[in-house]
């Protein structure tokens, strides 16, 4: 029918394999390497993005039909991809944030000059980019393996990239490995799907699940879980995530925490809705849990960080676990046969992810520009930005306050739909398990005000106040693309929040190839104005309204101030000191402080210890120096995994005894087996 | 379901004018239980005008965070009120946004009243914000627990439709989902406005104080609108927990009855703040620590209150 | 039609020449001199040959008279005079000390003689010349092999699969009609001559930076 | 000159041409030059098998079906890279006074006969000739890995021989076992011993004494190819070896042993049916692989890593055979292709860092080799990939196929063994080679850093690999489904 998306699409990924080569070409020259490489980015996203928006809007079926890109080499493998409404919705999210880190780095990958090898850079940039693109493209499992394979590739170099840190490589190892055990499990997932269909291509597998046995079903359902899991950061499988996010250089952070975890989740979609058939009731219940213990442990773990780029990684989990809720309650509506409530809950999980990734990315890229102005990654020497990185400070501001879930931004739309999701769930069933559905509201609930606090904090000791460190006092604002990069997703954030019900309009085609349903008429009241539940007296929110109201009442403080204030002055002072002599950074609240009353309560989580050392002449109370630490450990780090891998390498040094050099042993061995099999085999 | 104008007009005067009077009543009877003369009630309204009239004084560390919070703060507040129902069922902006929306506006006022609390490099306003966020982000779960089993109720998250149903054929004040609920959101009204057991809003100790923490930076006009902002804050939250549990008396179109449902709520309004008095003058301040045990209690409350609709239907 | 010969004189004298390889191979097992074992095995060899001997008359089989010929000038002439000649130049102690004791050993041997006659229990009916050769050749394939790994030196050891060999090649004779073709005959048999060469060139070089030939001293490659 | 023959005749012909010039450089273009034939001679050879079948040269004597034309290409490309990577290695060699001239000699003459006996080897028609030429491979090879004459290159050369021979020596008495049931059915002349012949009269075998047969070439030739318990020499063998020939050894010799195997395993399935030979195939090859995986976390020595290595990718083909669907066959031949092109590359470029650091041990060599060879451990790295089944390699291709064709003829669990086992490998690799190649050098220099050491030997194969990962033409595939045919046991 309309072959203008496909064409585009096309020219996209020809852009990137562009990209590729034009990076290698100038592998040399690293001003010509950073320009060709990212500009070509830019191109090939912008032709993502039309070709997204223009699918959604024109080919708004749910048949979808599958392009031959390279010719098949062996059996089962057709390398053909796939235009339906969700790939094209994730190809939406990839380009649209892979644009904005593109045009950020032109600018900040200026401090790797003279460094490091930008071509290379580029190289794995575009090739990321090119391999996700191609994830959500895939037409075909195999397909799809090798375009996964591929990302995690070129990923786990981007992680190394600053491969001179120790830190980096250990991350790069740790991601490649976790990145590789969830793609076993994938490969076992998709072949008991082959065993069910007799083929790999996705047509095949479209609702293959209710033609398999109990067994196999729920085998792949937990394969997958695992599977796209441990790529999206679910808790337990997320150690990943907080080590390789920020030892990564900061563009690719905001590349991984804002497009590849989105993968993960994008996979979950394809398979439970698309291919699995009407799911049973405790697949939901699964998911909503998983995501629900995510989002509040996500976002305690995150709290207590004061390393800047990791908090915003545990933030990272706590959304996907925001996103799972979603995706959960849809499959449980699903089970109960409810497609309208399912579409809803499926467009809250959807949106929260754009949101996320939007959000994520400019964070991520407003941290890469504070890290890049105070050489540091620790808060507790940073401080005072806004002053001196004023745009900067304003773009982590707006992302702060979406993150955190409050109106009128896109954070708090995607969570007020998943809020009603789970509010009219409970009338779907009389069962005990409707209970889930308040209770995880909740915990959202608890979640969005924690991560209230923890931006509060996080914004409060980075940007505020005094400058804790000679590096924060003489920090200088980003460069003309980075900001512009910044202020990109800002503009979006914006955006998505203030007109949500013209955004859900493209999500349409989706969910009503997913979940049958095309709810955008039923959610927006008052031509567009008014975002509505799906039912009409469930409820309904307007940013924009409010965001306009807001600018109507500010008549009323300023026109107190005309009339009471007009010939007060404003005079700047020094901070109450309790009369000392000024007041100095380190009387500052710090970032531990903050979050210690945090940590107190829920210390049965956190096990916080703490070491006190204290130097005295004569009286405890006038303490000549003290040194404070304190710790907060993973639970899962130290109880699951670091005994696991304790285990593999004794168990490896034990066998290396085998090969113990002796001659005689090994003519045993070969003894033995040969007994043994004439005794046997015979 | 078209604006109405007068509407908001009237219930944001009506917002401006009661909730200085509310403080102010309630602080002139605290004093009276403790055989002190105490302040005359419209103390507060004369405070604001002070303020108003006096210069300020800015940290030099602060930025334009600082300034902009009180806006937010007091707009945030104001916006919030027009979201409930205060004197006829409709409330005026209940088409802009339910509960859900209320909390969300009453939680970008706190976001923002931290960060300027945060802004002067003060080690007081940080233990503010700090002690602030951490007490709201135990509160809410209890808040949105106790919120849902009315919405659940109700069918819906727009606060004129629960009142609209509570105030239906079927309502029953002593069902013991409405008595629970009711208890969980009053102790979270405590919590959210920075009473005692929580917080002291009459002391300045540095050690105790929670609100008056992140305020000690402010002076002049940017002051009158922080503590305008909690003012109102403190009614809007009351009026929900009047009306939402008990909604006689209000009008249900517009001018016929209006003077009636002014009364009863006023007469709510008095009854609730005799019920906080009470427990401010009964209680002593809680450890910080403490107070997750009391919101905890709270949690179950708003829980039990769930479960109960669960079970006795 | 052919059918086993087993009251034949040939069949005898073959069951007879198997029955002494295998006690020259016992008897290698528990032989402490090194010399000594090295004639052993020239002696093992001879039997091996008369075996092939009688096959090739019995049958008139030119092509088998060859393999006599070759056994005789390769393993009981030449491989023992080489060897000989390299324990002689190279010095080395007498002394054998196996890993496991004698008595042990005569023990295991012997299990792993009655292995050999189980192994070979179902195919005595196809054996075309005498009885139990079969049986006999497995023996002295895994006694050879239990060889190998009782022994320290390196000479021991070649010597050890050169009875290994001895065992295939009686079982080639003993199974098939007569013999193998003679061109895999011939590889085989000058595969075994440049094998003992190799072997011969590789102790002596061990043994010049090893200053020894006890090959426990060769484990410093692990893991 | 008729191709078969040309086959045997050219390497032969190499090595006396070695043995008689005395300078270096003509040795090595003597040997080029002659695998370079031999690989054009292969592919016509393959050309001709996949348009019309077997071939057969001196009365049947030489034979070459489509398992064989595979195998002849493979050994070809591995010698070819072999002796264009040998030269200038040497070269570097006799510049550190690692090696003697005479030593050098020894190498250009043994290499040749090496490939000739592995030609030998897949092309005979007679069992006893290939177990012959087997062995012949086997001695020419232990001198080659003395050929340094350490202490430790002297104890794997001994390791190799002694174990390597007496696995011969029991792999010939399977051989004459077959002879002798072959014997049985025909009357008092010479059966011929022609496996072409055998595998027609296979099903009247019997099936005991075949049984028995293969049990014994089962573990002879298996300690050849370096299966699971039977490996012990394989790492020694190929660590101590100079780098060209453990790229030899690992590249094809392991194959060579794994062929002679699959033609017992044919006839073994032609007479009893293909269960027994199958389930033990899939027994050795899954113990090999968890096997390796342990050994390579752990191992402390780059040369040793990459033998276990080879010895996991033995056993997936081992599997992939055992699984005996055409499917999974089809899989295990084209990951020997794979195989053979990338494991040259990473001991090519091991023996470059081994002569530029001096030793192999990871502790010793130290991170940063990314800085001090980058060119080597670009070409070290792509090899990694590639030997770790990661796209857009073709092991990833090879390695899932074999798998899924595990799960289309129903053995969920074996694949799954097998994917586990991959997986452990894989991370093991990734663990060591993060050791070394990433990261800021000790400050040390190794001269000039942009050296091209080796890099055409590694180009070509690193070339081929990418070419033929993405495509294949279609003879090749022809001749692939001919073998996995005849594996398969189809007439």
């Amino acid at each position: 029918m309309n072959q203008l998306p496909q064409t585009l699409l096309l020219l996209t990924l020809l852009g990137y394999v562009l990209g590729v080569v034009a990076s290698l070409v100038c592998l040399r020259a690293e001003k010509a390497a950073n320009f060709c490489g990212f500009g070509i980015a830019c191109l090939a996203a912008l032709t993502g993005i039309a070709a997204s928006i223009t699918g959604l809007l024109t080919g708004a079926t749910t048949a979808h039909e599958s392009v031959q890109i390279l010719p098949s080499l062996i059996p089962y493998i057709r390398f053909s991809i796939r235009l339906d409404p969700l790939s094209l919705f994730f190809t939406l999210l990839v380009s649209l944030v892979g644009l904005a880190i593109a045009i950020y780095s032109l600018g900040y990958n200026r401090q790797f000059f003279g460094r490091k090898n930008l071509g290379v850079f580029g190289a794995f940039f575009n090739s990321v980019l090119m391999a996700t693109t191609l994830v959500f493209l895939a037409d075909n499992a195999f397909f799809f393996l090798i375009a996964w394979e591929l990302m995690a590739l070129s990923t786990y170099f981007l992680v190394s990239f600053e491969h001179e840190k120790e830190e980096s490589r250990n991350a790069g190892v740790l991601y490649f490995v976790m990145s590789h055990i969830g793609t076993g499990c994938l490969i076992l997932g998709f072949l008991l799907l082959f065993q069910a269909s007799g083929g790999y291509g996705f047509e095949g597998f479209h609702a293959v699940g209710v033609t398999m046995a109990a067994g196999p079903r729920n085998a792949a359902f937990i394969l997958f879980l695992v599977g796209f899991g441990v790529k999206a950061g679910v808790i337990p499988l997320h150690i990943w995530l907080p080590v390789a996010h920020p030892a990564a250089p900061s563009n690719v952070s905001a590349m991984m925490s804002g497009v590849l975890i989105k993968t993960g989740i994008y996979g979950l979609i394809r398979v439970y809705f698309d291919f699995m058939g009407a799911p049973p009731n405790w697949w939901g219940v699964t998911i909503l849990t998983i995501g629900t213990i995510s989002a509040v442990l996500g976002v305690l773990y995150a709290l207590m960080e004061h390393d800047l780029k990791r908090l915003l990684a545990y933030h990272s989990i706590e959304n996907i676990g925001i996103i799972l809720m979603g995706l959960g309650a849809a499959l449980m509506f699903l089970h109960t046969g409810h497609p309208l409530l399912a579409s809803l809950a499926l467009i809250a999980g959807l949106y929260h992810t754009i949101n996320h990734a939007v959000f994520k990315a400019l964070l991520f890229l407003g941290a890469g520009a504070v890290v890049h102005a105070t050489h540091t990654r620790n808060m507790e020497e940073m401080g005072g930005l806004v002053k001196r990185m004023p745009q900067t400070a304003f773009c982590f501001l707006v992302g702060a306050v979406a993150i955190s879930a409050l109106p009128p931004l896109n954070g708090f739309v995607s969570e007020w739909l998943t809020y009603q999701s789970l509010l009219q769930g409970f009338g779907t069933t009389s069962s005990l398990i409707r209970l889930m559905f308040p209770l995880g509201g909740a915990m959202l609930a608890l979640t969005g005000a924690l991560a209230a606090a923890c931006f509060v904090k996080a914004y409060g000791i980075t940007f505020l106040a005094q400058p804790r460190s000679e590096h924060a006092a003489c920090a200088h604002e980003a460069g003309a693309p980075e900001v512009a990069g910044q202020f990109l997703l800002t503009a979006v954030c914006v955006v998505l929040g203030l007109f949500p019900t013209q955004f859900v309009r493209l999500l349409d085609p989706v969910t009503s190839q997913l979940a049958g349903f095309a709810l955008s008429t039923q959610l927006s009241q008052a031509n567009g104005l008014v975002l509505a539940g799906a039912k009409a007296t469930g409820g309904s929110v307007s940013t924009l309204g409010l965001a306009l109201m807001a600018v109507c009442l500010l008549p009323v403080p300023l026109g107190l101030w005309w009339v009471f204030a007009r010939e007060t002055t404003v005079r700047r002072g020094p901070t109450w000191d309790c009369g000392l002599q000024g007041l100095t950074p380190r009387m500052e609240y710090t970032a531990t402080g903050f979050s210690k009353p945090i940590r107190m309560i829920f210390k049965a989580l956190f096990r916080p210890r703490r070491e006190v050392q204290r130097e005295y002449d004569f009286s405890p109370y006038f303490a000549k120096n003290l040194r404070f630490e304190s710790h907060v450990e993973e639970v899962f780090q130290t109880r699951i995994y670091r005994p696991l891998n304790w285990l593999v390498w004794r168990v490896s040094r034990r066998m290396r005894a085998l090969q113990a050099g002796s001659l005689q042993a090994y003519l045993i061995y070969i003894f033995v087996t040969l007994v043994l099999l004439l005794m046997f085999a015979l | 379901m078209n604006l109405d104008l007068t509407a908001i007009v009237l219930q944001t005067v009506l917002l401006l004018a009661l909730a200085p009077l509310i403080t102010g009543i309630i602080k002139n009877w605290k004093a009276r239980l403790q055989n002190r003369r105490g302040p005359p009630v419209w103390q507060p309204y004369l405070d604001l005008r002070k303020f108003f009239g006096k210069d300020m004084v800015i940290s030099e560390h602060a930025s334009w965070v600082f300034s902009f919070s009180p806006y937010v703060v007091f707009i945030t507040a104001l916006l919030a009120g027009l979201l409930v129902p205060m004197v006829t069922v409709q409330a005026p902006l209940s088409l802009f946004g339910g509960v859900l929306a209320l909390v969300g506006l009453l939680a970008l006022g706190r976001f923002f009243l931290a960060l300027g609390g945060l802004d002067p490099a003060s080690a007081f306003g940080g233990m503010g914000s700090s002690r602030e966020m951490t007490i709201a982000a135990i509160a809410e779960p209890a808040l949105m627990l106790a919120v849902f089993t009315m919405a659940i109720a109700a069918g819906s998250t727009d606060i004129s439709r629960i009142v609209a149903a509570t105030l239906g054929p079927d309502w029953n004040l002593l069902s013991p989902m409405h008595v629970l609920a009711f208890a969980a959101l009053f102790i979270v009204l405590l919590a959210e406005t920075g009473r005692l057991p929580v917080d002291n809003p009459a002391t300045h100790l540095e050690l105790t104080m929670i609100h008056e923490a992140m305020l000690l930076e402010y002076s002049g006009r940017y002051l009158a609108l922080m503590e305008w902002g909690a003012s109102i804050k403190q009614l809007v939250l009351m009026t929900l927990l009047v009306n939402v549990f008990f909604p006689f008396g209000l009008a249900v179109a517009a001018p016929a009855g209006l003077g009636f449902s002014l009364l009863t709520y006023g007469a709510k309004l008095l009854v609730v703040a005799g019920f906080v008095v009470i427990v401010e003058t009964t209680n002593a301040k809680l450890r910080l620590f403490r107070v997750p045990d009391l919101l905890s209690a709270a949690f179950v409350l708003a829980g039990l209150a769930l479960l109960s609709t669960f079970l006795f239907q | 039609m052919h059918t086993a010969p087993t009251s034949e004189i040939p069949a005898q004298l073959i069951a007879l020449f198997a029955a002494l390889m295998l006690v020259a191979q016992l008897l290698l097992a528990v032989q402490r001199m090194l010399l000594t074992s090295i004639r052993l095995f020239a002696i093992q060899s001879l039997f091996l040959a008369g075996i092939a001997a009688v096959v090739a008359y019995s049958h008139n089989a030119f092509h088998v008279y060859v393999v006599v010929a070759l056994t005789l000038i390769g393993k009981v002439a030449f491989l023992p005079w080489l060897l000989d000649r390299q324990v002689r130049r190279m010095k080395i102690i007498q002394e054998i000390e196996p890993l496991v004791n004698f008595p042990m050993s005569m023990l295991i041997c012997g299990g792993l003689t009655l292995l050999g006659y189980l192994v070979a229990r179902p195919f005595t009916s196809l054996e075309r010349l005498g009885n139990n050769t079969l049986a006999v050749a497995i023996t002295l394939v895994l006694t050879g092999f239990f060889l190998m790994i009782n022994r320290r030196k390196a000479i021991t050891q070649v010597l050890a699969l050169l009875t290994v060999e001895n065992g295939v090649m009686l079982a080639a004779v003993a199974l098939t009609t007569y013999g193998m073709p003679l061109v895999v005959e011939l590889g085989i048999f000058f595969d075994v001559l440049v094998a003992v060469m190799i072997l011969g060139i590789l102790v002596y070089r061990i043994r010049e930076t090893f200053a020894s030939m006890d090959i426990s001293k060769l484990s410093q490659l692990k893991g | 000159m008729s191709l078969l023959a040309s086959l045997l005749f050219v390497p032969a012909g190499a090595a006396l041409g070695c043995s008689l010039v005395r300078s270096r450089r003509v040795m090595a273009v003597l040997g080029m030059l002659a695998f370079g034939l031999t690989l054009a001679v292969g592919v016509a050879l393959l050309l001709r098998v996949a348009a019309d079948g077997a071939v057969t040269e001196w009365s049947g004597f030489l034979r070459a079906d489509a398992l064989s034309a595979w195998m002849v290409v493979l050994i070809s490309v591995v010698s070819l890279a072999t002796s264009v990577y040998a030269g200038r290695y040497f070269q570097r060699d006799l510049v550190a006074r690692v090696v003697t001239e005479w030593q050098v000699k020894e190498f250009f003459i043994l290499t040749p006969l090496f490939g000739c006996g592995m030609f030998l080897a897949v092309l005979a028609n007679s069992l006893g000739v290939m177990w012959a030429a087997v062995e012949a491979t086997a001695l020419s090879s232990v001198l080659l890995v003395a050929l340094y004459n350490r202490r430790t290159s002297l104890e794997g050369a001994w390791k190799y021989v002694i174990l390597g021979s007496l696995g011969l020596a029991l792999a010939l008495l399977g051989t004459v076992f077959i002879y002798a049931a072959a014997c049985k059915g025909s009357s008092r002349q010479l059966p011929s011993f022609d496996w072409s012949y055998l595998v027609t009269i296979a099903p009247q075998l019997d099936p005991r004494l075949v049984r028995l047969a293969f049990v014994f070439a089962l573990v002879g030739y298996g300690t050849k190819a370096g299966l699971a318990p039977m490996h012990t020499w394989l790492p020694d063998a190929h660590s101590e070896a100079p780098s060209p020939t453990s790229a030899m050894l690992s590249g094809v010799s392991l194959k060579i042993a794994l062929y002679a195997l699959l033609r017992f395993h044919i006839l073994t399935a032609a007479c009893l049916g293909p269960a027994f030979s199958c389930h033990l195939l899939l027994g050795f090859g899954l113990l090999s692989m968890f096997l390796a995986a342990p050994f390579i976390l752990v191992q402390e020595n780059l040369k040793r890593m990459l033998a276990y290595s080879s010895l996991e990718h033995v056993g997936l083909i081992c599997v992939g055979i055992g699984l005996g669907t055409p499917l999974t066959i089809f899989g295990a031949l084209l990951h020997m292709g794979y195989h053979a092109l990338t494991k040259p590359v990473l001991f090519f470029a091991a023996g470059n860092i081994h002569q530029s650091c001096h030793t192999l041990e990871f502790r010793l060599i130290g991170p940063g080799m990314v800085r001090l060879l980058p060119v080597t451990v670009l070409c070290l790295g792509l090899a990694a990939v590639a030997a770790t089944g990661l796209p857009p390699f073709g092991l990833f291709f090879s390695e899932l196929t074999v798998i899924s064709g595990g799960v289309a003829a129903g053995q969920m669990t074996i694949s799954v063994l097998v994917l586990a086992a991959l997986i452990a490998c894989f991370c093991g690799m990734l663990r060591q080679f993060t050791r070394i190649l990433p990261g800021e050098p000790k400050a040390r220099s190794l001269g000039d850093g942009r050296r091209m050491d080796g890099v055409p030997a590694m180009g070509l194969l690193l070339g081929g690999l990418l070419v033929f990962s993405v495509w294949l033409p279609r003879p090749v595939l022809d001749i692939m489904h001919q073998a996995a045919g005849i594996i398969g046991g189809e007439p």
